[in-house]
């Protein structure tokens, strides 16, 4: 497809550099775009991507450089300039909101219907025929905190077209959609070139960029190492380009016999969310000493309530919980941690740090009140210190010192500190969630790693991840999270990202499945 | 290294130095403020001692820089102050000399006497704030403090370190007891604690002239307006007993306010209730996450709130009134919120800013009757100040600008910034 | 016990309705403010300043319109402190209002002074808008209903049409629905173009203009003069009734009117001494049934997500 | 931190040179060498301070209009707490002052404890009463007999609101009398009981109505209260409850019915309503005692009780109603004072006393 556009030049970034107040997000970074050109920006998390990206949308003013759009410099001090230029943006974390409904959700912003008052009938009508104009239906009366996610992202994609968007910026898109969505999306990105809008896709994943875009421009530390045609370039050129390095984009583990019996056990768990309905619907899994058994599933299929379930932070309606034959349900999470079942959670920031607390705090949060690190009521401060110096040095965080707040830490070295917490608590069962989200290239690799050295000590491991090639990479049995329900279980080497992303939807678009 | 052979003579004579200058300066007598000063002298002599002459400058700055902006807020709202004064025709010269004059010096023991009670509902406040909660009903456990301080103040009959050693534990455990319903609802249906709180602060102040019109006079008569005096045996002990020439109205209850304050940031900072308090505070989520219970630590910060505020209440009654009083609007409940926010919710910061406000308000007085304007002046002072310090962004903010401006200007002037 | 049953008339209702007026203005001015995601305690002192400034305006001036004008503004100017405070400064919410209400006792007792010679509470106006009570023809004869809704005074009016243009506001309109999404997901309104902080600064605007009204009805409607503390808690009454309300304005209008019956009743109760029990008990009465109330009703109730949540984007470079 | 301490230097700089200027000439002792020519006198108020329209101004009024017949220089501070009472007597005595008032029952203790100290200077306090047996030779009580303004007042609203109701269409036939009261405490309670008693003795089986609001600045809660009674067929309000109460005789002027002012006469607030008001002469008791002080007359070290004897308590004029109210009504009023005076009856101090139930 990606024949090399010669169509005029739509959008021209010249030396743009953004300076934060401690760090240089983006150095003299020049892209071009032409007309119905499909564009993408590589480079793994916090490479200036989206710092980019949010300059030319007018979220970020510029320190340094200037845009021109179709030939003539413009000024973008708001997304309400960037919009009233033709851009719309697609962020990663869709920006819909979730009590409205989609006709709402689209019009927010550039509502039709005269003397401020709104016009819903027009509006529902203006976004039927948009959804139909680029064959991308939704439901316009729907709720979005009922939608699947990838009918979000549409609306998202609508909510720019609504607004005339000629030039596209797709943050991500890829991130937590099944193999099948990314399919129908690329199908939609096809459609929306035909229909002349310029792309441009801000990915980490060198397959999209593969897959769909003309050409890539490579960021690195904020800076631009390369702009490439992609069909001119093999995907370990673009990896070295993005790391600067040769990067093992795959981990070897060794292969092991499972024997024995399961360590972990789910059965029949039942789990209603604050809606009433049941998120966890007669769940049942196990899990046997030094195995890793990946959940994969789309997002909102009921991973957190997992999570919380094993943890005990939610009530169960119905279900066993089995650990080393013991039954959980009864147990608080704290016992349950006491128990040697140690957790790292998805969301590092709101569940599994206190980001204002210093890293020796965090350190022992969770363990705080047991030998050595208290004596009765009071904290043992000099072993807690002790303690914390000894991890950090083990996991090798990088900060000034054991009393630096854990926000002043990046991503990567909050997890470590999180996996430095969790796993020094010698674990027999340990429950790792998206243990990589947002964390560049060498911080995945070590995490990996260390998750790999836990395995080899015999640890059972629940790996639940959105990430289907991590999954993929890490697991010893997939299985497949749909709805509340484990609905198939695969081995790795047995299976493609294709069938299992078949059975993540429920298996309904069978005639898609039966294309692989 | 004998050096720190020595540490605790220089302690012991820091302590000694420190505790006894502030009792002397609590109850007026100034000598005592060099004896604090000299603490501070010998402490930091220590240090240079024992670490090097750098490191203990190092302290000294960091102390003086942390101390930069309150000081620079103050002045700020005091200036502010000033203008409102000249533009609605008062001497801010003359007020103002007023104003310091009869807070911090002629008046300082009432300066004391007022920061008491602000002491014990300003460390309430910041306990709870510590937890992430809001505790602007101080006031109502304010009053169930000192019904209690009366009640037991009448009937105990004991020898008297007893009987008020008792007084403020009851006091306070009873005050605590008066926040259960509201550390339930919290916990168990999450009714914000603001509503909760100020809704129970009106109805003690209610009941509270009941018990009054119970606890006094004959019932045949004219009902009273105050419950009978305390037993003498139940006073809380005054400095005047330390120090004849301290006037005769300070009693040792800062002091005691003082070791609460100390005890609370123990509690805080160095216990393992205190860290999950923290812990809570800044991020239930995780809290909960890692296995603490959060509901009980709410329920508990709560309840320990309310002990403190009581305390106020106990120290107000047998220190000070030796009966309760009907219809007083001292509103030691606000003042205390005011007095949390202002020292950000640190317990030793209360402290200061307790005696702080306490001198206001006495040199308001004293400005008012001397000089004759308005004491509401103060109190919009007041409110200056609170905005000044806790929107620590707008220092920031104009900072920001003040940069931007001087970098314009020294570019112009082809200087470096 | 007749007493009771004596108690029951269409009089408490109308003195349900007078009672509750002031809550309701404020309680549903709140839910615009909260609605926006700014959270909102210092109704107390808004109320003051405009019931203050109503008096002024209507004293100097002789005419209580021109005082409901000043009461309104007063109110509103004194929310942007608010709004500056929580939006411009990343105040948190809670406290800037915490340190409002105390602001406003200080300014008003000041200005009393200044303008009055003596604090406590101010001459009386020349008219107060009672005198401009009228029955709506025809339906103030419906029996009880008529009484209670069609037989009023100008601003117990006003709230009536305010608590519906509240709601078309928040329901229909563009700005409305802006509002909204900034109290939910500032992020997505600010990447459509529309300003968060413009929002805000509206919705506690709102609120304050509808606190100012408050204010005014009771000093120049309800009475016909200034009094320091005149609003004795009714601000923090209405955030209890904006809560129980469960963040609508037909919920806050309902609870508040439930607090003015509860203060209406238990008037009652004392006048027919129902019980033999001190007077104190029954003027508790609204504050537990307040509690209860809040109790009851706060589960079901679900605030806006971003309430009370700060909202910055670093626009600026360094 | 640098952007900071930038901008705090400059303010710092800015605040040093201005608290120079305060301290330039170092003690401000004497703030007021200017007035120190005059005798002064001096009034600390109650926490409720000035602009109470009831004892406070009241007290006022009498140390201004004394300050004016005799030339002095009058000084008031307003207490805001009780820890205030005793620098704000002691100051008033330390500027010179001649003669110092403690207005309200809760300053009892504190002007004991100054006057002690300050025995040049003499105290005197409103609502106060002192122990003889203990009290210094420099302090005086001077207490007021409200009971018997409310006696009065309620002999007269006990004819009014039944026998002679057909003088005005503001009474009704309900022979119901109500009173709002602020919050119960012991003038208030005097007033309520004297009224009660006044009334029934009058009018045995008229019906006495009271509401206690809890507070003396809700003028909402007092015209809710008094309309609540008016409903009931109260058709005359006697209001006990400070500025609460401007609400409960607005509440009477709309709904057509009379009302009775307290303390001061309160004629002001509503002119067509208000029949009179039960007032207490705090003006003169306050005027009286500066000029025994000034002619030495004065007598400390007990209480001095301002009574109808005194014609400190009564009535103030009927002014629009005095054309209204019959003569039968005025002689029986005057009866009333008349025994009172004569001690032939006694206003009860209590609702015990007077049988008042609740």
């Amino acid at each position: 497809m990606s024949s090399v556009n010669e169509g005029r030049i739509v959008l021209d970034m010249q030396h743009i550099s953004k300076q934060f107040p401690n760090v240089l997000a983006n150095e003299d970074v020049s892209i071009h775009l032409r007309e119905g050109e499909i564009i993408s920006l590589l480079g793994e998390n916090g490479a200036g991507k989206s710092t980019l990206m949010n300059v030319l949308y007018g979220l970020y003013r510029p320190t340094s450089g200037k845009i021109l759009l179709n030939g003539k410099e413009v000024e973008i001090s708001s997304p309400k300039d960037a919009i009233r230029n033709g851009l719309g943006m697609v962020h990663q974390h869709f920006m819909l909101i979730d009590t409205l409904t989609v006709t709402e959700n689209i019009i927010l912003g550039s509502e039709p219907g005269k003397s401020g008052v709104i016009d819903y009938k027009a509006a529902r009508r203006e976004v039927l025929e948009l959804s139909k104009k680029y064959h991308l239906e939704v439901d316009p009366d729907a709720l979005i905190e009922n939608m699947a996610v990838g009918l979000q992202q549409r609306v998202e994609i609508l909510k720019a077209l609504y607004r005339k968007a000629k030039i596209l910026i797709l943050d991500e898109p890829t991130a937590v959609l099944t193999p099948h969505e990314v399919e129908q999306l690329f199908e939609v990105v096809e459609k929306l070139r035909e229909s002349g809008v310029s792309m441009i896709i801000i990915t980490h994943k060198l397959e999209e960029v593969k897959a769909i875009s003309d050409r890539v421009y490579i960021l690195r530390r904020g800076k631009c190492t390369g702009e490439r045609v992609t069909k001119d370039i093999t995907r370990e050129g673009m990896a070295n380009l993005m790391v600067g390095r040769e990067v093992v984009l795959t981990v070897h583990k060794e292969k092991k016999e499972f024997s024995g019996d399961p360590i972990f056990e789910l059965s029949d768990i039942v789990v209603k969310n604050e809606k009433g309905l049941n998120a966890l619907d007669g769940l049942s899994l196990n899990v046997r000493p030094g195995e890793i058994v990946g959940i994969a599933g789309v997002d909102g299929n009921g991973q957190t309530e997992l999570a919380e379930a094993i943890m005990g932070m939610c009530k169960l309606e119905n279900g066993k919980i089995l650990f080393k034959g013991e039954r959980l349900e009864k147990y608080s999470t704290r016992q349950r941690r006491n128990k040697h079942i140690s957790n790292v959670p998805a969301d590092r920031q709101q569940f599994g740090l206190i980001l204002p607390m210093d890293i020796s705090e965090n350190m022992v949060l969770g363990f705080h009140d047991e030998k050595p690190y208290a004596h009765g009521f009071n904290l043992a401060l000099n072993n807690i210190h002790d303690y914390a110096e000894r991890m950090v040095k083990d996991y090798d965080i990088r900060a000034t010192g054991v009393d630096e707040p854990v926000e002043n830490l990046s991503g990567g070295n909050q997890q470590k500190v999180i996996l430095a917490r969790e796993f020094s608590r010698n674990p027999e069962f340990l429950l790792v969630a998206q243990p990589t989200r947002g964390l560049d290239v060498g911080a995945i690799e070590y995490i990996h790693s260390q998750i790999l050295k836990m395995r080899d000590n015999n640890v059972g491991i629940l790996l639940i991840s959105l990430e289907l090639e991590e999954v993929f990479s890490l697991s010893d049995r997939i299985l497949v999270l749909y709805e509340g329900k484990i609905v198939k279980e695969f081995i790795p080497d047995e299976t493609t990202d294709k069938e299992v992303g078949f059975y993540m939807t429920g298996g309904k678009k069978s005639e898609s499945g039966e294309k692989e | 290294m004998e050096i720190t052979k020595l540490k605790p003579v220089f302690y012991t004579l820091a302590a000694i130095s420190g505790v006894v200058g502030m009792a002397m300066y609590f109850s007026s007598i100034f000598s005592g403020i060099f004896l604090i000063i000299a603490a501070i002298v010998i402490y930091y002599i220590y240090r240079g001692l024992l670490t090097s002459y750098k490191t203990a400058k190092a302290e000294v700055y960091s102390v003086l820089k942390s101390m930069l902006i309150p000081l620079v807020g103050i002045i700020a709202a005091i200036l502010i102050g000033a203008i409102i004064m000249v533009l609605t025709g008062y001497n801010p010269v003359r007020a103002y000399k007023a104003l310091f004059y009869g807070g911090f010096v002629k008046n300082w023991s009432i300066s004391v006497l007022n920061a008491t009670p602000l002491l014990f509902t300003g460390l309430s406040v910041a306990f709870a704030f510590k937890a992430g909660l809001f505790n602007i009903g101080a006031e109502g456990q304010y009053y169930v403090g000192a019904m209690v301080a009366t009640f037991l103040g009448i009937t105990f009959n004991l020898p008297p370190v007893v009987s008020i050693i008792l007084i403020f534990i009851i006091g306070g455990l009873l005050a605590a007891a008066y926040n259960f319903i509201p550390a339930l609802l919290k916990v168990k249906t999450g009714a914000h604690e603001v509503i909760t709180t100020m809704m129970f602060a009106h109805i003690a102040k209610y009941l509270s002239s009941i018990f009054i019109r119970g606890m006094g006079g004959d019932s045949a008569g004219s009902h009273p307006y105050v419950t009978d005096p305390i037993r003498d045996s139940n006073f809380l002990m005054k400095f005047k007993t330390i120090f004849p020439s301290a006037n005769y109205r300070v009693h040792i209850g800062i002091l005691i306010g003082i070791g609460m304050a100390l005890l609370v940031s123990y509690i805080l900072y160095r216990t393992t209730f205190g860290y999950e308090i923290r812990a809570i505070g800044q991020n239930k989520d995780a809290a909960r996450g890692q296995g603490i219970n959060v509901g009980k630590n709410i329920f508990i910060a709560l309840l320990f709130a309310g002990f403190l505020s009581g305390f106020a209440g106990v120290t107000q009654v047998i220190g000070l009134d030796h009966k309760m009083f009907e219809n007083l609007n001292a509103g030691y409940g606000w003042n205390g919120v005011s007095v949390a926010l202002l020292a950000a919710n640190n317990p030793i910061g209360v402290i200061f800013t307790a005696l702080l406000w306490g001198a206001l308000d006495a040199g308001g007085q004293y400005m008012s009757r001397t000089t004759q304007t308005p004491n509401s002046i103060v109190e919009i002072i007041k409110g200056i100040i609170l905005f000044l310090l806790v929107a620590k962004y707008i220092w920031a903010w104009l900072g920001h600008r003040l940069k931007r401006w001087l970098g314009k200007r020294l570019q112009k002037n082809g200087g470096v910034q | 016990m007749e007493g009771i049953l004596a108690i029951l008339n269409t009089d408490l209702l109308v003195a349900t309705i007078r009672l509750s007026t002031p809550i309701t203005l404020a309680a549903v001015g709140a839910t615009i403010c909260e609605r926006s995601g700014i959270v909102n305690i210092a109704m107390e002192g808004m109320m003051i300043m405009g019931a203050f400034f109503a008096v002024v305006v209507a004293y100097f001036t002789g005419n209580p319109w021109l005082g409901l004008l000043a009461g309104v503004v007063a109110g509103g100017i004194f929310s942007l402190v608010h709004a500056v405070a929580t939006v411009t400064f990343h105040l948190d919410h809670v406290v800037s209002g915490a340190v409002l209400n105390i602001l406003s006792f200080g300014i008003v007792r000041y200005l009393m002074v200044l303008f009055f010679g003596h604090p406590g509470t101010t001459e009386p106006i020349p008219h107060g808008l009672n005198e401009y009570q009228f029955a709506i023809p025809g339906l103030s004869k419906i029996p009880v209903l008529g009484s209670m809704f069609f037989n009023q005074t100008p601003i117990v009016y006003m709230s009536f049409l305010l608590i519906i243009a509240a709601l078309f506001f928040l329901k229909r309109t563009k700005v409305g629905l802006h509002l909204r999404a900034a109290g939910e997901h500032p992020m997505a309104l600010e990447t459509i173009g529309v300003s968060v902080y413009k929002m805000r600064y509206l919705g506690v605007l709102i609120s304050g203009l509808f606190s100012g009204l408050a204010g005014a009805y009771l000093s120049i409607e309800n009475a016909v003069s200034f009094t320091e503390g005149m609003s004795n808690g009714r601000g923090f009454i209405a955030l209890a009734a904006m809560i129980s309300g469960g963040w609508t304005a037909i919920g806050s209008f309902l609870a508040a009117l439930f607090f003015g019956f509860a203060d209406a009743f238990q008037i009652r109760m004392q006048i027919f001494k129902v019980l033999p029990i001190p007077a104190e008990i029954f003027i508790i009465f609204p504050y537990v049934a307040t509690v209860i109330a809040v109790a009851g009703l706060v589960r079901k109730s679900r605030s806006p997500k971003a309430d009370g949540i700060d909202f910055i984007i670093e626009r600026e470079d360094g | 931190m640098n952007k900071f301490t930038r901008i705090s230097v400059i303010i710092l700089v800015l605040a040093l040179a201005f608290s120079g200027i305060v301290f330039a000439n170092g003690n401000s002792e004497k703030t007021d060498t200017a007035a120190a020519a005059k005798i002064i006198v001096g009034m600390a108020t109650d926490t409720g301070g000035l602009g109470d329209k009831s004892f406070n101004d009241g007290s006022y009024e009498g140390v201004k209009k004394a300050a004016v017949d005799f030339n002095l220089d009058a000084r008031v501070v307003e207490s805001k707490q009780q820890t205030d009472y005793v620098p704000n007597l002691a100051g008033l005595a330390e500027d010179g002052s001649k003669v110092v008032f403690a207005i309200g029952f809760l300053m009892a203790d504190a002007m004991i404890e100054v006057a002690k100290n300050n025995p040049d200077t003499v105290f005197a306090g409103i609502d106060i009463g002192l122990d003889p047996a203990t009290a210094p030779k420099n302090v005086q009580g001077l207490l007021f007999k409200e009971q018997e303004s409310g006696y009065v007042a309620g002999v007269l609203a006990g004819l009014m609101t039944k026998k002679y109701a057909s003088v005005s269409d503001r009474l009704n036939d309900d022979n119901v009398v109500g009173m709002v009261l602020g919050m119960d405490i012991p003038p208030v309670e005097r007033y309520q009981a004297g009224f009660y008693a006044g009334v029934k003795s009058v009018n045995p089986d008229c019906k006495v109505l009271s509401v206690v609001t809890g507070v003396f600045t809700d003028q909402a809660k007092g015209k809710e209260s008094a309309l609540a009674m008016i409903e009931q067929g109260a058709d005359i309000i006697f209001q006990i409850a400070g500025l609460t109460g401007i609400g409960a005789l607005n509440a009477a002027d709309e709904a057509g019915v009379a009302g009775i002012g307290v303390d001061v006469d309160q004629y002001g607030v509503a002119p067509e309503a208000i029949m009179t008001s039960a007032v207490k002469g705090i003006t003169q008791a306050t005027y009286l005692t500066v000029k025994d002080v000034i002619n030495d007359k004065f007598v400390g070290g007990g209480n001095r009780t301002f009574g109808i004897n005194e014609d400190a308590t009564g009535i103030a004029p009927y002014h629009n109603w005095n054309s209204l109210i019959p003569a039968e009504v005025k002689d029986a009023v005057d009866k009333a004072i008349a025994d009172l005076k004569s001690g032939k009856v006694v206003a009860p101090a209590s609702r015990a006393e007077a049988g008042y139930e609740g």
